[in-house]
């Protein structure tokens, strides 16, 4: 939790903001993209003295339920509607245009889909992040050989893979690098089966790698069980999980690649509260410090120098990171 | 009738009662299977009970063995009373039960058919083996204990049943029609091994509608009809007649041969038709017969023996390894079942319930069944309801079926009216052959006679009838040939009108008049 | 008459026996749970709004093809768990064609429905020859291939994906506007401008066909003569193997509609956002109907009541949206034990009555045979 | 089960009945020589390494539970594909029990979850007689429901947890043999033909063996035993075989069924158990992934025994291993004998053709033999969408191959009711 929760509430008389968040599979409490978001929700609530109601995606549902589930927090009377994940993409774009008064936000699309004049689109440069992630796999590895576990085959996911195939290769171009996804849509128990997170991961491990970067939510902690098992490193994903894993196997994540979905959010609602609201996409990259990585720990202390150097050179376009 | 009356059987005060059972009633949704039947088995006899198919026989030996609570009545154990909840309280009072149909575990061995249930006596290991090996050797019935039961014949069957009943130590043996798979031989070895049990002291109660068997192994008869005690004789005081006549509570009656109706224009004729089964000899082995316009050809032989098959070959239920079946001029071995009886072949199962109806389809549906695809069931690819309710209001008047209704589920009918049903229907579309597989099995006397009737009538208007049945009184009074199969294999031809039940009897043993039953 | 009117009788008691017994339970459940039981009851049945009856309305007639699938399958004994892989399968291959546009408007729907009903034939196919001629169990292989299904399309997916600029989702291209099918809008009778699916004409035909094949023609009576009694069947002439092969094929093929409403009427594309489950939803929705075509229209509807009314236990009563899972599995359970309990007292009535009659009817029968 | 066609599937009785005592042994050694000499040709090291055995096993172990619940049930004759269902609560309860009191009362948890759902199961299909299929199907829909549910109750908010996964869990203990473990490594490592290979078998064996794993073991061993060996066996197996037969000989059937079933649900919450406490140590929304189905399948793959369905666990646990550890190279080794093995299979029909076989049968063997043969020199790894597919295909093409030869106790499926012998 690396945003500031002990900031004073604002206890001015103003109406209360109210905002509606949903989430997708998996709500607040999962650990990773949802806690992520919540973070921003709390840190602005906590500023801003905002008013908020809360709801979840299902597995697998249908359409209208997404739909449903904007239209009652906007009945309910929440007039700043944060959806969190692609999936919202359509449901967001409909609902938006039936309430024209309503201001929403959006996270991880900018599609055509979600696009209109009240809808932010928060999206971020996860393969910028993955990128700098890469590059400390690669300067910390000694056997030349690094992985990748992905939890589902969907393109958001691919994005992590390719910016961090690409940073440990600016390091290493002769770097072997272990490619996994758990499982393929439409079958996303691949965010959540610890089990084959843990025997992918240990597939790695004993075939010689000694860094596994996740990008696979809640099958991660089976990623970390396995790095403390063999003694390696693991990376964490999306907020800093050497903070919010399981506390035994804390010490093994290397770094985590953080995306401030908290900030993306964050600033949403700050926009909300200073009348500053934009619509359109805003991708929170690097040079927004939307994406980074963690040094909790300090086991890249070492590093953080050349770390930083690519850091700059990408903020300053000299690096383009591939995003497939 | 006759004039024995439901009188005392003469039981000795000396001699004590092994079981007594007094006003027993059972009732079954639509049946009064039992209605206030009362039976006093004395100590160390064979003790028969008699009654045609439906008198509540079985029922009444369910009751007695805890199967079934009775609705009404006592029983009394070696002059206990007793109430029997279960069969664990049967089997602890000392009575043993062999039940109509055989109560084995197919895929278990020997051992753990005898064992279960019965474990605290010897366990299930090596002691249990070497007393069933005892047992079997003591009362000569050659059961090794791990043979598995699903490689083992009818007459093996039987006699694990019975040890099965030993070895539990029973005084009271209940045997339901014991006799009915076996072939003479074994029936005559298992009488044997009777008499022995009740030289030893054991009571034996045994079923059968078979009376000459009855009066020849039985002390004491008591006869059942329509679920009520009727007469309790001694088998020295009645001829197998009078029996039958106390059975059925009226003269018999006889089917009688008419003058010929056989042209000699072949319907139905089979080849050299083979069927084999896997690992064991041919279940059909060389098979031909030829069958007219006009005729009946009755197949007599003891159940198991490949009638069932010949009839499934015939109806192309099942394709023969060898040899050919011709209908009229087309030959028909490799049709299906639908062209077949497009082509004009009535079928008459062996049991009705399994292929004979939809139990719980209404009666004009079941009129469809087997005639799908003709008239006037149907219109063109679709199904004429109505025209099928006006068939099937026909066929129950015509037949005689008893139903309030046709929308009733045929469930809803008795056995004879469901029988009556199916012969309706099968010659609602006039056939020009007809297989009839035991059409009078469990159907009352009034029933039995319509449906002779109805095949003499059949047989008038010149179909061509095969007609496989039990029941040799019935083979002989309908047929105009006869030939018995046995071991898959058919005999000669018998005229009905000059052979006798033993000659019969004799071929279908293979014994060939040497052993003849009395 | 009398005997049908009480029929009907026992047979809607039974349902309505099952959810009354749905909601005492579930009641007990949030009880012991601590939620609050009221708040949860009032969100349930309040009347929904005009938005949420037309989401009602097109969820039903999604549900009502899958279940006539699974039903199809059910008349004779077979179960199609495989109703679920068939249908996303034959939507993403319909999805594919019809996002080509190769041909114009009407055309390219109708050709695309064909192909979609053809694959998912040819899906279940594969389980019926497996059942026929290799004996395998088609609960078990039904239940593999809804798995194969699923690696299938995603590695199909991933060649056939169109990107999107901004877009994270992956999908399958968007079918042309002029080959989508128009929705109903009801506007003027609910109030409300969401529309219904314009194929739910489809479900409607679907039912009216399922209902005349299964009871009007020969092929119907042989499925249901099949299921009744397989023994029965074979003594009558009808060939079962084929039965099963072509009742698994029909009923691949109507699993293969499933997805045509939520293709043509509201997603337009094949993506991995598609909605999941409609196979195992459709089992309920038809053991809930008991196989006929207006119990399960019924049974449809009642299940997109309870999802759409589900979504709001979160936001208006801060109860998890999945007691809904809950609720739907206890009146399943309960309404399969009510049926069986029903079903077999109407036969043990229907037996005592006819005997009764009978005796009442014919007396001078018994005084012949006494 | 369905009925329909059940005379497609009469077995064979006289053709597989009794086997030779070596027949396991040969086949277990025959593989191990077919996979080191497999190893050794293609240089796929993963396909037998130490790691792989025990993450097969660690993968095998839920299949192998819910499986043996499976038998329990349908054993007394009741066909359960709720496993799922109760295996889902199951999870629930190892999860709540487990964080509350620790991973020794999860493990009770589990099954005392796993047997509530066990119960309901028994009290629709036993005591009112609902088809089998159809009350598991309302089983599985009702257990993923309370499952989810209920973790939305009772983990949301505490710290780590949340609607859809718990906090995380203590650890059972893990078991060695002491010392073994590095010197077994060292045999391995040198990858000497059968050597190597024996010494990562013995290795996954003793090495960091949870002693979850070790009850499951002892459950199978147990099961067979009480199953096969005891009067108890003996008359659970009678309801299944021939209930009415057993009523008649005292078995109270009905009482049997019930708690076969029961027994049945609690090793599905056990293998839901396994799950959250060995393989995850939390739990975790739709964590089962259907393995309920697949335990199922693991059963009837098995020949409805013990010895059978662990065999059929750890088929599926093996491939599912090897391609979650990125066996793409390693599946495309196995391509080479599953070649060979057609090879052999089309010769021996061949030589069988004398006596009144068919040629085709031959034929088209051998020609899929050899598009496996192209598909291996032709290409390095497998797609991973198709690793990802073979657990799946391998077991349909297992039973497509073998079902005839299976034999399910005889009333399996069948609805019994009491007093209806005759
Ligand atoms: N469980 C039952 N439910 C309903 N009716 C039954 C049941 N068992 C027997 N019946 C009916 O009770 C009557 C007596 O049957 P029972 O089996 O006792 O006759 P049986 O004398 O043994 O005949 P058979 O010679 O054919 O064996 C028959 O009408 C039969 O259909
Ligand atoms: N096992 C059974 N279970 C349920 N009902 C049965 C059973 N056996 C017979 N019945 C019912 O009992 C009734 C009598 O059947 P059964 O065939 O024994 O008649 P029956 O008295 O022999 O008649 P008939 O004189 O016409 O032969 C029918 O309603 C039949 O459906
Ligand atoms: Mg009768
Ligand atoms: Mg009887």
């Amino acid at each position: 939790s690396s945003g500031g929760a002990t900031a004073p509430s604002a206890s001015s008389n103003a109406p209360k903001i109210k905002v509606g968040m949903a989430y997708d599979v998996g709500g607040r409490g999962d650990q990773s993209f949802n806690d992520s978001a919540a973070l921003g929700l709390d840190k602005a609530a906590a500023e801003f003295g905002v008013e908020t109601k809360e709801a979840a995606a299902t597995n697998g549902e249908a359409e209208s339920a997404r739909e449903e589930r904007l239209n009652q927090l906007i009945e309910a009377g929440y007039t700043n509607i944060v959806a969190v994940g692609f999936a919202y993409a359509k449901a967001v774009g409909k609902v938006a245009k039936a309430n024209p008064d309503v201001k929403f936000a959006i996270v991880d699309d900018a599609s055509p889909d979600s696009t209109g004049a009240n809808i932010m689109n928060i999206t971020f440069a996860e393969n910028e992040g993955s990128f700098l992630v890469g590059a400390a796999a690669a300067l910390k590895s000694k056997t030349g050989h690094i992985g990748f576990v992905g939890g589902v085959g969907v393109d958001l996911i691919k994005k992590f893979q390719v910016g961090y195939e690409a940073g440990a290769k600016a390091v290493n171009p002769d770097i072997k690098i272990d490619v996994k996804y758990l499982t393929q849509p439409p079958d996303f128990s691949g965010f959540g089966d610890v089990a084959k997170g843990k025997a992918a991961a240990e597939g790695m491990y004993q075939g010689g790698a000694d860094v596994v970067y996740h990008a696979a939510g809640g099958s991660g902690g089976g990623v970390f069980t396995a790095a403390k098992a063999a003694g390696k490193w693991a990376i964490g994903v999306d907020s800093d999980q050497a903070k919010t894993a399981a506390a035994d196997v804390r010490d093994v994540i290397l770094t985590s690649m953080l995306k401030r979905v908290d900030v993306g959010v964050y600033s949403f609602i700050k926009s909300i509260k200073d009348g500053s609201f934009k619509a359109g996409n805003t991708v929170f990259d690097l040079k927004a410090d939307g994406v980074g990585y963690a040094t909790t720990g300090g086991h890249i202390d070492d590093i953080t120098s050349k770390l930083d150097a690519y850091k700059a050179d990408i903020i300053s376009g000299k690096i383009v990171v591939p995003a497939k | 009738m006759t004039s024995v009356v439901a009188q005392d059987p003469a039981v000795s005060p000396a001699q004590a009662l092994a079981v007594e059972l007094n006003g027993i009633t059972k009732r079954f949704p639509g049946v009064v299977a039992n209605k206030d039947i009362s039976l006093q088995v004395r100590r160390g006899t064979i003790h028969a009970i008699v009654g045609e198919n439906g008198a509540g026989k079985s029922t009444l030996m369910k009751i007695l063995y805890g199967v079934q609570p009775p609705d009404e009545g006592t029983i009394a154990i070696n002059g206990e009373p007793t109430s029997l909840k279960s069969p664990t309280e049967a089997i602890n009072a000392g009575i043993g039960m062999v039940f109509q149909h055989f109560m084995l575990a197919d895929n278990f061995t020997v051992l753990e058919n005898v064992v279960l249930g019965a474990e605290k006596l010897h366990g299930i290991g090596d002691a249990a083996r070497d007393e069933i090996r005892r047992i079997s050797s003591d009362y000569g019935l050659h059961v090794n204990p791990d043979d598995l039961v699903a490689d083992l014949g009818v007459g093996d069957r039987q006699r694990i049943e019975i040890l099965k009943v030993l070895y539990r130590g029973a005084k009271i043996l209940i045997l339901d029609e014991p006799t009915a798979v076996l072939v003479p031989q074994e029936v005559n070895e298992l009488f044997d091994h009777l008499r022995e049990l009740k030289s030893e002291g054991l009571t034996v109660i045994f079923i059968s509608h078979k009376l000459d068997e009855v009066l020849s192994v039985a002390d004491d008869i008591t006869v059942i009809r329509r679920g009520t005690t009727v007469a309790a004789v001694n088998p020295q005081d009645v001829t197998a007649r009078q029996l039958a006549e106390l059975m059925v509570g009226s003269e018999l009656p006889s089917p009688q041969t008419e003058e010929s109706t056989v042209t000699d224009k072949v319907m139905l004729e089979l080849a050299g038709v083979e069927l084999a089964a896997a690992g064991r000899a041919n279940v059909l082995d060389g098979v031909s017969l030829t069958i007219h316009a006009g005729e009946i050809l009755g197949i007599a032989g003891v159940e198991g023996n490949g009638q069932a098959e010949l009839v499934e070959v015939i109806m192309g239920m099942r394709r023969p390894t060898a040899g050919e079946v011709r209908l009229e001029d087309d030959d028909i071995t490799t049709w299906g079942v639908r062209e077949i009886r497009e082509a004009g072949v009535g079928y008459i199962p062996e049991d009705r319930h399994r292929h004979g109806l939809l139990l719980e389809a209404p009666l004009w549906e079941n009129m469809i069944l087997g005639h799908q695809t003709q008239a006037p069931n149907i219109k063109g690819p679709l199904i004429d309801a109505r025209a099928a309710r006006a068939d099937t209001q026909r066929v129950v008047t015509e037949f005689d079926v008893r139903t309030p209704s046709i929308l009733v589920t045929a469930a809803s009918l008795s056995g004879g009216n469901q029988q009556k049903l199916i012969i309706g229907r099968e010659m609602s579309h006039t056939p020009r052959v007809l297989i009839a597989a035991h059409p009078t099995r469990g159907v009352d006397v009034g029933a039995q006679a319509a449906i002779w009737d109805l095949i003499k009538h059949a047989r008038r208007n010149g179909m061509a009838v095969l007609l496989v049945s039990a029941d040799l009184e019935e083979l002989m009074g309908l047929s105009d040939t006869i030939r018995v199969i046995l071991r898959g294999r058919l005999s000669a031809d018998f005229d009905p009108d000059v052979v006798t039940k033993e000659q019969l009897g004799a071929a279908m043993t293979g014994a060939d008049g040497s052993e003849v039953q009395r | 008459m009398k005997a049908d009117i009480r029929k009907v009788g026992l047979a809607l008691a039974a349902p309505a026996l099952a959810i009354l017994v749905a909601l005492a339970l579930t009641t007990l459940i949030l009880i012991a749970a601590g939620d609050p039981v009221l708040q949860v009851w009032q969100v349930l049945f309040k009347a929904p709004l005009p938005r949420q009856i037309v989401s009602i309305i097109n969820e039903a007639s999604v549900l009502y093809l899958s279940a006539v699938a699974v039903a199809i399958g059910f008349k004779m004994n077979l179960f199609n768990i495989g109703v679920d892989g068939q249908y996303r399968i034959a939507s993403f291959v319909a999805a594919v064609f019809a996002g080509a546009n190769f041909l114009p408007g009407w055309l390219n729907i109708i050709v695309a429905i064909l192909i979609s009903m053809a694959t998912g034939a040819i899906w279940a196919f594969i389980a019926g020859f497996l059942k026929v001629g290799r004996g395998v169990s088609e609960v078990i292989s039904t239940i593999m291939l809804n798995y194969i299904a699923t690696y299938l399309v995603a590695f199909w997916l991933k060649q056939a994906a169109v990107k999107v600029e901004g877009s994270n989702a992956t999908s399958t291209a968007v079918i042309a506007p002029d080959s989508r099918v128009p929705g109903i809008n009801l506007d003027w009778l609910l109030g409300t401008s969401k529309e219904i699916y314009g194929l739910i004409f489809l479900s409607i035909a679907i039912g009216i066909i399922y209902w005349f094949v299964l009871n009007k023609t020969r092929f119907g009576f042989d499925l249901r003569a099949t299921g009744q009694s397989e023994t029965a069947a074979v003594a009558s002439g009808i060939n079962t193997k084929k039965m099963v092969l072509i009742s698994m094929v029909i009923s691949g093929a109507a699993a293969g509609l499933v997805g045509m409403p939520l293709l043509f009427g509201q997603d337009y594309a094949y993506g991995d956002t598609v909605q999941a489950g409609l196979g195992f939803a459709g089992l309920s929705v038809a053991l809930l109907g008991r196989n006929h075509p207006i119990g399960m229209a019924f049974a449809a509807v009642l299940w997109g009541y309870l999802d759409q009314l589900s979504n709001g236990l979160q936001i208006s009563a801060g109860v998890s949206d999945r007691l809904v899972l809950i609720i739907q599995g206890i009146i399943v359970l309960s309404v399969v034990i009510a049926y069986e309990v029903v079903r077999r007292a109407g036969l043990r009535i229907e037996q005592r009555r006819v005997a009764n009659q009978l005796a009442q009817a014919a007396p001078e029968a018994k005084a012949v045979a006494a | 089960m369905s009925n329909v066609t059940l005379s497609a599937t009469v077995p064979d009785v006289t053709a597989s009945r009794r086997r030779p005592s070596w027949y396991w042994p040969a086949i277990i050694v025959g593989s191990l020589v077919v996979i080191a000499t497999v190893r050794v040709v293609t240089g796929a090291n993963d396909i037998d390494s130490s790691g792989a055995l025990a993450a097969a096993i660690g993968l095998a172990m839920p299949l192998a539970l819910a499986g043996l619940g499976g038998l329990w049930s349908e054993r007394s004759g009741v066909v359960n594909i709720g496993l799922e269902g109760m295996m889902i609560v199951g999870t629930w309860g190892a999860a709540f029990f487990g964080f509350y009191f620790g991973p020794w009362a999860g493990i009770l948890g589990a099954v005392l979850m796993g047997a509530i759902g066990g119960a309901i199961h028994a009290l629709a299909t036993v005591i009112f007689g609902v088809d089998h299929i159809v009350s598991g199907v309302a089983v599985n829909l009702l257990g993923a429901g309370a499952g989810s549910y209920l973790a939305v109750r009772t983990f949301t908010g505490i710290p780590g947890g949340g609607p859809t996964q718990s906090p995380p869990l203590q650890k059972l203990p893990e078991l060695s043999i002491p010392g073994l473990g590095d010197i077994l490594l060292g045999v391995e490592k040198s990858g000497v033909w059968m050597l190597a290979d024996l010494a990562s078998l013995l290795r996954a064996l003793t090495t960091n063996v949870n002693v979850l794993v070790v009850i499951a073991v002892i459950l199978l061993v147990g099961s067979w035993w009480l199953l096969w060996r005891t009067p108890f066996g003996l008359r659970l197996r009678s309801c299944g075989e021939a209930p009415h037969a057993a009523e008649t000989l005292g078995v109270n059937v009905l009482r049997l069924k019930f708690l076969a079933v029961v027994v049945s649900g609690a090793l599905a919450g056990l293998a839901g158990g396994f799950l959250v406490l060995v393989a995850s140590n939390l739990y975790r929304e739709g964590q089962t992934g259907g393995r309920g189905y697949i335990g199922l399948a693991a059963m009837i793959f098995g020949n409805w025994r013990p010895g059978g369905l662990a065999a059929g666990a750890m088929l599926f646990g093996y491939t599912d291993a090897i391609q979650l550890r990125g066996g793409g190279d390693v599946i495309h080794a196995y391509l080479l004998p599953v070649a060979l093995l057609l090879i052999g299979w089309a010769g021996w029909l061949l030589i069988r053709r004398a006596q009144g076989k068919s040629i085709v049968g031959a034929l088209w063997r051998l020609g899929l033999a050899a598009a496996v043969l192209v598909w291996f020199a032709f290409t390095k790894e497998v797609p991973p969408e198709f690793t990802n597919m073979t657990p799946y295909i391998a077991t349909l093409l297992v039973l497509a191959f073998s079902a005839q030869r299976l034999r399910m106790p005889a009333a399996d499926g069948q609805i019994y009711r009491k007093g209806e012998a005759n």
